[in-house]
């Protein structure tokens, strides 16, 4: 399958196969083979040649990014199927995003309007808890179709702020 | 000894102290809010009492909420932990005119050390260094230029009523003075109703070292060592050691007979804290004392062989230290890190949530002072510290190594956490040589990170990223592969026929 | 310092030396069997090796597969860990062959000391206390009998090839010499192929106290304190402790020094580790010498404050030792247990499978070295130890109040462990005193379990009894509202509004 | 719901009803009430008075027994539905049991014939592996319908040596 690796403001193009346990993998036209496990839920362990690579991954519920760690070094990664033009496979229906609070808070800004074109990565809605600032992204391009929280509302983790056709 | 302590906190604290109870053959109790019913602490105590809704104000600050907890259970003591009412003297009180023990020194003691006015003339008269200045608010700028001309610029503006560093202003000439002396007014004023500044000496790029002490009711008190705190964020503590990066054992005398001289003037008992500047000269000033446990007393444990809060038990139920000053012996270098929920690589923005996996270090050298787990939902509510990951080595270098190490093998999953900050300064010379000071952190973190956008780290080799992806891939893309078949790998009777062909094909 | 190791082991002491080796800066090598693709000590590994079948006939002891991968890996040397090729003179010679360095000594050092007859000798020779006797085999009753009235009953006869207790025979009196020579020849013939036996001495109620060594190629060789191994379940070590339950100093430096001489004499590199038998009166008498790591060695680590295992990889660089016998100081108590997959109650079965959940105790004083996790489905082909817990603090007293601890907070699911062997033992005055010799496991384990029959254990508290029954229905019949609806807990914003209201109703 | 814990020899009644996080547990004649959460997998942390009393719970693969744990104690149980009069929920078909190996090993000595009746917990068959021997005991009472392994067999994990109707 063909993905689209958004990392660092950058979109790389991964290609991934499996077959049982036999890996073959394209990033930025180089060729990775070799195998993959699984032994614990959310690690995957790589074989390739000699070496031995794990990756450790986790899906952040605050923005839908993917967190791998490899070692002691990480990598925050959203994954989008270019085919379907929609990030990962995180709930929102065909076509439609809904941004939702990453934590109970304040809504203090809104950043774009119901008809706006946003971008992947923009900012649409700014919540504040424990006095901090967290802006909730666009997961997909697309146009704001709803806001449903207006600037001093009270909002409670994961309630649906706006959505993006 | 106690039969019963009932534990006034959340959190990996209150799991500590629990842990401590256990090994005294005490009974722990535990108090939690609404939010908490399946935290940590509750779960590891032996009885728990809801005590109110999440906010603190409602439930962890619940003086008299606590002490009907306490009667109820039949606690003979309460440990305060710290934070929340640890160093509340109105807490101290009504504990004890309740008849309960409070883990901790008297009230008075408290309200000594707690003003600033007091705290600073009790350490003069102890004949310990404090930093030049007066502490009562000036009442106008000409006294604060007579003040500045005497004590010598750089001076600091601080205001009375303050802390936390609102209200603070450093002046570097007296041209400066009097539109730096309106605006810390006005800032003294907005951030805690009153505008009284006063003036002292600034410290320029000091180091925070302070002297851990445990004191009984018998006269007895000794210092265990210094604790290096210099590397802190916007004044919160995030990376401590034992001993200090120098590790001068006559300014650890030097230091330690000062504390004890003031711990004896406040008449303390329990387990205290004199936090001291030290200046590039290695002279230092009395800066505060917290009447409570801190945070990093793990690396004071791990150096000297001492259970801090064990001690603080046996003390509280009128135990004489069982030790003297000339047994306590450093030995080795400890390193703490603050594991918060929140993302150094985007301005530090707070990170609750639902820890989804959790893989700790293990191993030699290593401490876990947790207070979640796995499946845990991390609240708004409270302070973002989930853990302390404590490490102990012969000396500073190879406790260093085993940082790094132990910092590779953790993973808390679902949140981000400041465990990449770690990983970061570790590759910090000035860090590893111990160059550091308490603006130190914050200067770094503008220089490394920048100001609240977000870094995106690389992987030092190639296969290591592009596998990155490519794990990235699999778990959103292909999870009915892997994960939803329930974590269970291919069998492991699958044989790697090449790589064995391959082996043996060479002989 | 070499740039890479291959460690030629699996399970806990492989994932013990990459640690060792990720602290040093050394890339660690694995190799594995097929059954352990997915094992902890491959998973840590920054290369791994298949080397064959599961059997370990085929991969771990295929000292020519092993070779191979390390010179593929291009690693300079090798650790062989315990058990497996770590005392094997040919494997240490072929990789001395190979250009390649062991960690450890010299084939010859591991021949001398490997032959009981040649070991005695230098030990004798050496100055140290043998078991009176002679290891030579015996032509015939006649002379079994002269040896025997020499050395006085009762005496012990042991097969000369042998190890494990088997062709042992213990001899009260004369009138049951022949008839036990009989048996014991043709058990001896039986199990290794050699008839011969021998006549000691027998040491009535003996402790089993070693001492670590660590020798340098320098010339330098330094004794790290001794352990005490008196419980032992059929001669297999299940807890140890450093330092031994009477702690005493001089019968330390007596042992430690014999010990180091017996190391010069055998020309010793590394480290190893010299068994005693001590009687009661505290004489000591030497066992054998294991040339390799031992099991145990975490205990010496904890109470000395050297890494064996670091100091092992620095020596085979060709470091010199940087600590000399005056340096070496012990404080406090360490008791490590080991966590076997084997039922303690019933007969000490093996019980292989799958770990269904894993919950390992942490906070102050706790070391956990473990070779599986969460998931891992332990494999009957190995030695059937999971992990080992360790605990640490000031006295042995206070040691033993946070091993249980450690242990009420230790819980491997899916599996049956030695779990609670170590929590019935805890409860033995015996052993809370320290009054244990090699045979107490056997004769407690008889007397506590009886041979082969289930123990049910009973709970202390009804009400605990009472929920544990409540706990278990749940989970098997009602698995649905729980588990089945993926972990998740019911909302945490639930109000205990009965609880919460009676605190309330008091005021 | 009423069910049988088989513990140490002996058969207790054990009477549990659920409401949200509400229990009523009667034992013995003995009435418990308060809450249970489970805030992770196979721990049930309950809520009685002011006691807070957590079990971990697991399923031992080796015997179809449940361990539970409190503290250091721990007791083995086997759970039995009288209205279905067979163990647990583990896995067997309506009316029919499956003895199955634990562990690989050879098959040493056979308890029971086809036919004969056996008792709950009377060993059937015996497999020894790393020179330990195991007995493969019945989970319910019934009569042997067939025996699949034979002494001298090789079997593996999991494998089924014999079924009790």
């Amino acid at each position: 399958m063909k993905l689209e690796a958004h990392i660092d403001g950058a979109i790389r193009g991964v290609e991934i196969d499996l077959d049982g346990s036999a890996f073959r993998l394209r990033v930025d036209g180089r060729d990775v083979t070799g195998d993959v496990r699984l032994p614990e839920a959310g690690v995957y362990t790589f074989y390739v040649g000699s070496r031995v690579i794990e990756a450790r991954v986790s899906r952040l519920a605050a923005d839908n990014t993917v967190r791998v760690q490899i070692g002691a070094e990480t990598a925050e990664v959203l994954i989008v199927d270019p085919k379907r033009r929609r990030p990962g496979s995180h709930g929102s229906s065909e076509g439609e995003q809904t941004l939702v609070a990453p934590m109970p808070g304040k809504v203090v800004a809104l950043l774009a309007n119901v008809g706006d074109e946003v971008a992947i990565g923009q900012g649409v809605i700014v919540v504040e808890a424990m006095k901090m600032q967290n802006e909730v992204k666009a997961a997909k391009a697309g146009v704001v179709a709803e806001i449903r929280a207006a600037v001093g509302d009270t909002v409670n983790a994961g309630q649906v702020l706006a959505t993006i056709m | 000894m106690f039969r019963k302590v009932l534990i006034a906190n959340r959190g990996e604290i209150a799991v500590r102290i629990a842990r401590a109870c256990r090994e005294l053959g005490v009974s722990p109790v535990a108090v939690y809010s609404e939010a908490d019913v399946e935290a940590l602490h509750v779960r590891v105590a032996d009885e728990a009492y809801l005590i109110g809704p999440p906010a603190s104000s409602e439930s962890y600050l619940r003086i008299d909420r606590i002490i009907d907890a306490a009667r109820q259970a039949g606690a003979e003591a309460i440990h305060p932990g710290y934070g929340f009412l640890s160093e509340k003297s109105e807490f101290a009180r009504a504990v004890r005119d309740a008849g309960l023990t409070l883990i901790g020194p008297s009230p008075e003691s408290m309200e000594l050390m707690g003003s600033k006015t007091h705290a600073r003339r009790a350490v003069r008269d102890a004949g310990a260094p404090v930093v030049p200045g007066a502490v009562e608010p000036i009442a106008d700028p000409v006294e604060a230029r007579r003040i500045a001309d005497e004590i010598g610029y750089p001076v600091l503006l601080k205001a009375v009523s303050g802390g936390g560093g609102k209200g603070m202003r450093l002046v570097g000439s007296s041209d400066e003075l009097e539109a730096a002396l309106a605006r810390a007014g006005s800032e003294a004023l907005a951030a805690f109703g009153d505008a009284s500044v006063y003036v002292e000496k600034a410290i320029v790029r000091p180091r925070h070292i302070e002297i851990q002490l445990l004191a009984d009711r018998h006269g007895n008190c000794v210092y265990l060592g210094e604790r290096e705190c210099s590397l802190q964020r916007r004044h919160q503590k995030v990376l401590e050691e034992c001993p200090a990066t120098f590790d001068d054992a006559d300014l650890r005398a030097r230091m330690g007979a000062a504390a004890v001289k003031i711990a004896h003037a406040a008449d303390y008992e329990g387990a205290g804290t004199i936090e001291f500047l030290v200046d590039a000269d290695r002279n230092f000033y009395f800066l505060e004392m917290n009447t409570r446990l801190q945070v990093e007393h793990p690396v004071t444990e791990l150096v000297t062989d001492i259970d801090v809060v064990a001690a603080q038990i046996r003390v509280a139920a009128g135990e004489p230290l069982w030790f003297t000053q000339d047994d306590v012996k450093l030995r080795g270098a400890a390193i703490e890190c603050r594991i918060y929920a929140e993302d150094p690589r985007n301005g530090f923005v707070p990170s609750p949530g639902k820890i989804t996996s959790l893989s700790e270090p293990a191993g030699p050298g290593i401490r876990i002072d947790s207070g979640v787990y796995e499946g845990w939902e991390v609240a708004i509510h409270y302070d973002p510290l989930l853990a302390k990951l404590v490490v102990w080595a012969p000396t500073r270098v190879e406790a260093i190594a085993r940082l790094r190490r132990a910092l590779a093998e953790y993973e808390v999953g679902g949140i981000r956490t400041s465990l990449p900050l770690f990983r970061d300064l570790l590759n910090e010379p000035c860090v590893l040589s111990g160059d550091i000071d308490t603006q130190f952190l914050d200067r770094w973190i503008v220089e490394r990170y920048g100001e609240g956008t977000r870094v995106s780290p690389s992987f030092g080799l190639e296969l290591d990223a592009d596998l990155a992806l490519a794990a990235a891939a699999l778990a959103v893309a292909a999870p009915a592969n892997h994960e939803a078949s329930g974590c269970e790998p291919p069998s492991s009777n699958w044989k790697r026929a090449g790589r064995i062909g391959g082996l043996r094909s060479q002989r």
